[in-house]
């Protein structure tokens, strides 16, 4: 099977769809592109593959196309697909499986922001056991090169006593990191679920 | 009752009042709250988008330490905390994911998760909640929002009507608000993408408040922080989206109770919002 | 050969099992040649039509199970399954339509109370409990009637391995040269 | 003469000569003294044959089908049982037979008896069941033996001495006796074996069996015209003796028992080779007793318990539920 | 010993490709009483029956078998072959090598072995086979139909036609159905009671159609050519002589209830007809409504009636008729929108189902045929259609597809272009199934020539805004989310099994599938036939069907029925039960249990001992040969023929043989 990328280039891995089924545990084949995911996503007007065709796209096998989407990045969890999919497929838990394949794929997340947040928000919960916002926000702003994003934002919640710089640590950090190490070496990531429907 | 607490990383920070309301209402109507010793960070949508064992995992030690502390039951505000914790307890269950040595999976599975309206509602009842309503909200028009994770995914939530919930607007009637009707109560705010992706935030928040706005609401509720720095933080950006005055406090459930309970504003934190809320105080 | 039509005349002198075949000890195959040997009793209504059914999705299961055709599973006498385990078969398998879709209405609600009694009746004579089963398998479950064959297989082998299976001294699948039969 | 078998004398000639009995059933002395056979009474002059002591332990329904009708005929608590399983199954009609009910305080097991070797045995000169004991007088000497000690096993699990089903009752009605272990205790033991043991248990007790019937014969459940162990079209079982096929042969009877077998253990008392038979319809029994509450011989109106079904029979059901 | 002829197949490389079918030739000839053994490519086929019957004259052959496929496809086939042969079409056995060896088997080696088993089974069993005769059983020939919808109406029309009396019965008080309800009809447009109503009154003056409203069947027993079925004609209330049917008493009552026929949207009285043309044209008191049953104080339309044709008193009638055929059209029931709360689960006016359009925009509906929401009773300017709600829904619906929703859909889809030429009118769909007879053309007019707009996609959410609906919803062709605010939105709903249709299964003894849909002796080969002889089935009660796939059923049917009575009497089961009186000693257990009561007692007198005794006796006609009562028989004086004990231990025994 071939697809043209933008590029022309021809991709097509067909083991792709059965690694997505396996991981998240959703009955991938299901869909049968009613959209009704789409109809209902807020991010969707955002995304450049609409919900329906990211799971389109892994059904046809087109990883790259997938991985490199912008729409894996923009969603939310908020589920709102999983509620009403006529197919019983928890879309949501597809995305996350899919943001955690880009990751390791190394193909460069359409909206690296997002990931780079997500790295950092879990540095400091490694670290600390906990998450204080002041350095995250910090952290973010320096690394996407706008340190002034929010600041006033920032200021206000910080009159406003919101913003606490110091966030108490968890004390049995070890046990803490240790369940990220737990989760680093797990081969069996989210095999362990059994696929819906199949 | 005695029942476990979980306030997780917002509330002691940006959702301090959510903490404080929360400690005051709970009390109020006879929950007693033990917060779960050296509890940590449940992962929020960071850890899920990355790893589900770690994700599980995060959630799940809060789980075990809390059923070593002799705890069956945890409260759990965050309404992104209680899916992190929810989801968790079923997975242990389930497919008895791994956990460091010492924390027991199969116990901690055996915890149960609430969220605060659940508390409010079937732990504590709203009898008790009538009965403590000394400074009805009469008059007030708040806009009930769910937001995502309350109740989706039913699965995992496991509470209310995933379509028309009525839970809140149950609670905020027994004190005597008057919830207006509107159709936006699920709609996602976009929290999780605040920072990231400011601009697709702001044009979710400028739809449900600009929904709730022409409902004739006079207030925003929620049951979560991640929902209220959102709609409180980016109210101004998406009023200017939308080209109209917003100016609508968003203000927690509990917070709106504890005024009804005759709490004062400053137990209730209720200074601590972008958007002037006091006033709510003033006129009930 | 393919498409040459063979024609095979049979020598009269083939005998009818004699009464010696059935009693005394034949010259049997040592145990462990070959797999269990599962005998099925299906009704024709809805087991049969559900192992048809397994092989219109070509379901594949252990070769094993070798299939007889009863109306009803009411039709079989708890007598036929001693005598099965008599005549040497590792498993006996008695399948019937579901309760209440019986297509005489009744037959199987029959079936359902005689095999209540006399399935422990048959572990007491030293028939091990896995060797013996009741299934209600529809028309619809072709799926079904794979995997109980496959379950009720895999565990025979298991007791054939655990060496809990009687000897096999009596009457075993032989043919001419060598086992032609075996199951398995 | 004990009054009981006055008392039985007495109904027997009032069937006789009141009731319209052709012929009575019931126990007279044999050649000797500890033995006694079965008695077809059928005119008055016969009647004062009629005997009853400890050693009656016969089922004399077994007899009933043959019998000239109307007949009356001398039951105890599981014979009047076997009689109910023949009236459900249109064997015999009621009100073709009188039945004289004897409550049973247990018969005695013979071999069990303290000088049980044959050259006392052909000098015992008599045997009285006085009260709570045995006695026997055997060269001018008398042995006494408790009752409890020498009863039948299957008299110390009884569960039904005194007949339901009778048209006169003769004697005070006997009080099942106290059940100190389990009734099914040799089945347990039985099932407690692993299954290969217990296969192998049931062969060696069968190597002895020489299929002379008299199970078969003595049992008043087997009326067929022709036992399907006999026919040779179809071959169920194979008529020569060996292990397999004699216990084969015996399944299928405690099969065909089933639902209806009342543990008169007549089969077992018949047995020249010492079989264990009744523990194989006992485990069937067991079953139908915890499974459904069900015991033979209780209705009599009833049809057999085989040839019905209920909706609860759900839960028993050994089907595989997904 | 028969001697017993082998045929094997290859079924071209079904069998071939995993079974060594010479072997198993080789192998089944030294099988005791073989005499002849063979294989070919089709036996089925011409030549390969023709073989058989060929080796049966030159063998002499008095039992063959074959192995091949399952005997559900062929074993009439190679029954009919042997006898034209010349042989009894009950010394036959067949193998079944394919469906339960070859097809789901890899290895050869073994999937070989157990051909060769099934072969010896088969082979057991035919040596111990006998020739069966069928018996002689007269038929009765009156049908019963059950629902008078256009299927039972059609069906009886053309049995009633053919000569043969009909009862017809149905529940409601008026025949007619749900087609009554219809306005206009895809894909031709004309309306449902110009062709239904017609059809309604000739079955009412039919002299061979007997019709029974307001009633339902209770008991059947019996069997194929002689059913026993009792009918309970519910009290009408209403003395059907007298009433001259002027409606005055409906004016006059004064309790109204919402009305079933209107879906919903309008309300009749306690004393009712569904609607003006119905059959027949007297109306019934729905006693749970009513005043004068619920509380004894009114009494108008008893006051009002010129014909005194109101009777309080009026019960129950019970009928205990005897038929010879029963056909089942008791059609379907709709989807419950309540189910999907995103889209309102019934809280907003404004959102309808199908059903209820229908009646919206039927002249004789609430609003005369006016296209108007419900809220305020305006005319729509924008009409949202949403197919597949309840279809291929796995979580809140059914799997399957309702077949008809796409064609309903485009209809009504028309029909508000067709009344409202402004309105704009969207249809959500996820494929279009318009196949049949000028369905495309159809479904294409109404996106070409009258712009209905269609988008490929589910809706998500439906809300109001401002006096509005919002459908939130998507086209996955574009990819993209759409947002429409429409003033009506309509809900294609699926059709779905009756309610009870359970309690009908276990009365008439006959199977559904998952969904309870009532299913076919064959799905292709008996489409309209139940596998419990003499019941047959019409319509929707199958799986949705629209009305002209409905009539052509109900024809079918009645062709079938015609079939069956063209004959005087059919020939009983020829496999089953019957005594043996020597070994029997009547204990009548098998009485007991005989589900059919086909066993009764009979007095003999004894060959030897000439003595009088009861056995058990089998009615041949009653049998249907499921053998209960012969495992059931501790003496084996009951044998099942055609399944004897003989033959079931032959068949055992030939897998150890030596």
């Amino acid at each position: 099977m071939r697809f043209p990328r933008s590029d022309g280039s021809p991709v097509a891995d067909l083991t792709f769809a059965e690694a997505v089924a396996a991981r998240s545990g959703e009955n991938i084949a299901a869909c049968y592109q009613c959209a009704k995911c789409t109809a209902g996503c807020p991010l969707a007007p955002d995304m450049d593959l609409a919900p329906n065709q990211v799971l389109r796209c892994v059904q046809l096998g087109m990883r790259d196309t997938v991985l490199a989407s912008s729409g894996i990045w923009l969603c939310t969890t908020c589920a709102t697909c999983a509620t009403r999919c006529p197919r019983d497929i928890d879309l949501a838990r597809v995305m996350d499986t899919l943001r955690a394949m880009a990751l390791e794929s190394g193909v460069t997340p359409a909206q690296p922001q997002t990931p780079l947040f997500y790295r950092l928000f879990l540095g400091l919960v490694r670290r600390g056991g906990r998450l204080n916002e002041v350095p995250l926000m910090a952290a973010y702003g320096l690394l996407t090169r706008n340190p002034f994003k929010d600041l006033l934002l920032g200021q206000k919640m910080f009159v406003k006593g919101k913003l606490n710089p110091i966030a108490p640590k968890v004390r049995d950090i070890a046990q803490v990191r240790e369940i990220f190490a737990i989760s680093e070496k797990s081969t069996t990531k989210t095999q362990r679920h059994e696929v819906k429907g199949s | 009752m005695k029942i476990g607490y979980y306030p997780g990383c917002s509330l002691h920070a940006t959702a301090k009042e959510f903490d404080l309301s929360t400690r005051a209402v709970c009390a109020a109507v006879g929950l007693e709250l033990v917060e779960i010793e050296d509890w940590n960070c449940c992962g929020a949508s960071a850890a899920h988008a990355i790893s589900d064992d770690l994700a599980v995992g995060l959630a799940g030690r809060n789980l075990a330490l809390a059923a070593q502390q002799g705890l069956d039951a945890v409260l759990a505000p965050c309404a992104a905390c209680f899916g992190r914790l929810k989801y968790a307890a079923q997975h242990l269950a389930a497919d008895g994911a791994e956990l460091p040595a010492g924390l027991d999976a199969r116990a901690a599975a055996g915890v149960r998760v609430h969220n605060i309206l659940d508390a409010l509602l079937h732990l504590a009842g709203l009898e008790r909640i009538r009965e403590a309503a000394s400074k009805p909200l009469a008059g007030l028009r708040p806009a009930a929002y769910y937001g995502c994770l309350l109740v989706r995914p039913p699965q995992v939530a496991e509470f209310d009507d995933p379509e028309n919930p009525t839970s809140m607007e149950q609670i905020l009637g027994a004190v005597g608000a008057e919830p207006v009707e509107w159709y936006h109560r699920l709609e996602c705010c976009g929290a999780s993408l605040a920072v990231t992706n400011t601009p697709s935030a702001v044009r979710l928040v400028a739809e449900i408040l600009g929904a709730a706005k022409a409902a004739g609401a006079d207030c925003v509720a929620v049951a979560c922080p991640m929902c209220q720095t959102n709609l409180d933080t980016r109210q101004a950006a998406a009023a200017a989206r939308l080209g109209e005055t917003l100016d609508l406090p968003i203000v927690y459930i509990t917070e709106l109770l504890g005024l009804a309970f005759g709490i004062t504003p400053n137990r209730l934190g209720l200074g601590r919002h972008i958007v002037d809320a006091m006033r709510l105080a003033r006129s009930s | 050969m393919p498409g040459v039509e063979e024609k095979v005349e049979a020598g009269q002198g083939a005998q009818t099992p004699a009464e010696g075949t059935l009693t005394q000890p034949l010259p049997g195959r040592e145990r462990g040649t070959g797999g269990p040997r599962l005998l099925a009793f299906l009704c024709n209504w809805c087991s049969y039509a559900g192992a048809d059914l397994a092989g219109g999705g070509r379901l594949q299961y252990p070769p094993n199970v070798r299939i007889l055709r009863v109306p009803c599973s009411a039709r079989v006498d708890p007598a036929f399954v001693l005598r099965a385990f008599r005549l040497g078969m590792d498993g006996v398998l008695v399948a019937g339509c579901h309760p209440g879709d019986c297509h005489y209405s009744e037959g199987n609600f029959y079936t359902r109370r005689r095999l209540a009694i006399f399935t422990p009746f048959l572990n007491y004579l030293g028939v091990h409990p896995k060797r013996f089963r009741l299934e209600w398998i529809s028309a619809s479950e072709g799926r079904r009637f794979a995997q109980v064959i496959r379950e009720m297989v895999a565990d025979l082998e298991e007791l054939q391995r655990q060496g809990e299976l009687p000897e096999r001294n009596l009457s075993p699948f032989q043919g001419e040269d060598g086992p032609i039969c075996r199951a398995g | 003469m004990s009054d009981l078998e006055q008392r039985i004398r007495d109904e027997a000639m009032r069937a006789l000569t009141e009731r319209g009995a052709v012929c009575v059933i019931g126990f007279r002395q044999g050649r000797r003294p500890w033995r006694v056979t079965p008695h077809f009474a059928t005119t008055p002059g016969q009647v004062d044959q009629l005997i009853w002591n400890a050693a009656c332990a016969g089922n004399l329904a077994t007899y009933v089908i043959a019998a000239p009708k109307p007949v009356a005929v001398v039951l105890k608590g599981c014979d009047a049982r076997a009689l109910a399983v023949l009236l459900q199954e249109h064997q015999v009609e009621r009100d073709q037979v009188q039945i004289i009910g004897v409550p049973c305080a247990g018969m005695i097991d013979l071999a069990a008896l303290a000088p049980a070797n044959s050259a006392t045995w052909k000098r015992v000169a008599g045997l009285d069941d006085a009260a709570g004991e045995v006695v026997v007088t055997a060269g001018g000497k008398e042995h006494r033996a408790p009752r409890e000690r020498v009863l039948l096993a299957r008299c110390r699990t009884c569960a039904h001495p005194t007949p339901a089903l009778h048209d006169v009752l003769v004697g005070e009605a006997v009080a099942a006796p106290a059940v100190e272990d389990d009734r099914y205790a040799r089945v347990a033991e039985i099932e407690a074996m692993d299954p290969l043991a217990r296969r192998q248990y049931w062969l060696d007790q069968f190597a002895r069996c020489i299929r002379c019937n008299a199970c078969r014969n003595i049992c008043p459940l087997c009326y067929c015209r022709e036992c399907v162990c006999d026919l040779r079209e179809p071959r169920f079982v194979a008529r020569e003796p060996n292990a397999e096929d004699n216990l084969l042969f015996q399944c299928v009877r405690a099969w065909h028992a089933a639902g209806r077998c009342v543990d008169c253990g007549e089969c077992e008392r018949a047995c020249p080779m010492a079989i264990p038979l009744r523990e194989l319809g006992r485990k069937l029994e067991q079953e139908l007793r915890d499974l459904f509450g069900y015991q033979a011989g209780m209705d009599p109106a009833a049809p057999p318990f085989l040839a019905q079904f209920a909706a609860a029979d759900e839960e028993k059901s050994v089907a595989g539920h997904e | 010993m028969r001697r017993v002829g082998v045929f094997v197949c290859w079924c071209g490389s079904n069998i071939a490709k995993t079974v060594d079918v010479a072997k198993v030739v080789a192998e089944a000839a030294k099988l005791p009483g073989v005499v002849y053994a063979t294989d070919y490519k089709y036996m089925c086929s011409e030549p390969g029956q023709k073989m058989i019957q060929a080796a049966i004259q030159e063998h002499h052959l008095d039992a063959v078998v074959v192995s091949s496929c399952s005997p559900t496809l062929h074993e009439s086939t190679f029954q009919r072959c042997i006898a034209d042969a010349g042989l009894n079409p009950y010394v036959f056995q067949m193998a079944n090598i394919r469906e339960q060896c070859s097809w789901v088997h890899s290895d050869r080696d073994l999937a070989t072995a157990k051909a060769l088993d099934q072969t010896a089974i088969a082979v057991g069993t035919a040596t111990k086979g006998r020739p069966l005769a069928r018996s002689e059983v007269p038929i009765t020939k009156r049908a019963l139909v059950i629902g008078a919808g256009i299927a039972g109406i059609q069906a009886a029309l053309d049995l009633a036609e053919a000569g043969y009396p009909v009862t017809v019965v149905e529940r409601q008080p008026s025949i007619g159905g749900r087609m009554a309800q219809f306005d206009k009809t895809f894909p031709t447009m004309d309306c449902a009671a110009c062709i239904l109503t017609p059809k309604m009154v000739d079955a009412a003056k039919h002299p061979n159609i007997t019709l029974l409203t307001w009633s339902e069947v209770e008991k059947v027993a019996g069997y194929v050519g002689n059913f026993e079925v009792a009918i309970r004609k519910r009290a009408r209330s209403v003395n059907a002589e007298k009433c001259i049917g002027c409606g005055v008493c409906e004016e006059k009552c004064p309790s109204k209830v919402t009305s079933e026929f209107d879906a919903g949207l309008g309300t009749r009285k306690a004393i009712f007809r569904p609607f003006p043309q119905a059959v027949p044209n007297v109306p019934v008191i729905d006693r749970d409504h009513c005043r004068h049953f619920q509380t004894g104080k009114c009494g108008v339309c008893a006051k009002v009636c010129p014909a005194e044709a109101v009777d309080y008193d009026q019960g129950d009638e019970l009928l205990s008729e005897r038929f010879g055929a029963i056909v089942v059209a008791t059609g379907c029931d709709l989807y419950d929108p309540a189910r999907m709360t995103e889209y309102g689960g019934g809280r907003f006016a404004d959102i309808i189902t199908g059903a209820q359009f229908e009646r919206l925009v039927n002249v004789g509906g609430p609003t005369e045929g006016h296209i108007v929401r419900l809220s305020d009773h305006q005319a729509p300017k924008t009409v949202v259609f949403i197919q597949c709600v309840g279809s291929r829904d796995d979580t809140k619906g059914y799997p399957y597809c309702s077949k008809v929703c796409c064609m309903y859909t485009a209809k009504h889809a028309t029909l508000v272009k067709e009344k409202l030429p402004g309105c704009e009118v969207y249809v959500f769909y996820m494929d279009i199934r318009a196949a049949g007879k000028g369905y495309e053309e159809f479904v294409r007019r109404a996106q070409e020539d009258l712009g209905v707009k269609y988008l490929r996609g589910r809706v998500s959410r439906i809300y109001p805004a401002g006096d509005q609906l919002r459908v939130k919803g998507a086209d996955s062709l574009a990819g993209v989310a759409v947002e429409i605010d429409a003033d009506l939105v309509v809900l294609a709903t699926a059709l779905r099994a009756r309610d009870d249709v359970a309690a009908v299964a276990r009365m008439l003894n006959i199977q559904t599938d998952q969904y309870g849909f009532f299913t076919e002796a064959h799905p292709k080969l008996r489409p309209v036939e139940n596998i419990f002889a003499g019941i047959y089935l019409a319509g929707a009660c199958q799986y949705p069907r629209d009305i002209p796939d409905t009539v052509a059923a109900a024809s079918a049917v009645a062709g079938k029925v015609c079939g069956l009575f063209a004959r005087d009497s059919i020939l009983s089961e020829a496999k089953i039960s019957e005594v043996n009186a020597a070994r029997c000693s009547g204990c009548l257990t098998c009485k007991e249990i005989c589900p059919y009561d086909a066993i009764e007692a009979e007095i003999i007198t004894d060959r030897i001992t000439r003595e009088e005794r009861t056995v058990a006796k089998v009615n041949e006609a009653v049998c249907q040969g499921c053998g209960a009562c012969v495992a059931a028989c501790r003496a084996a004086a009951l044998n099942l023929r055609g399944f004897t004990d003989e033959q079931i231990l032959a068949g055992m025994e030939a897998l150890c043989r030596e």
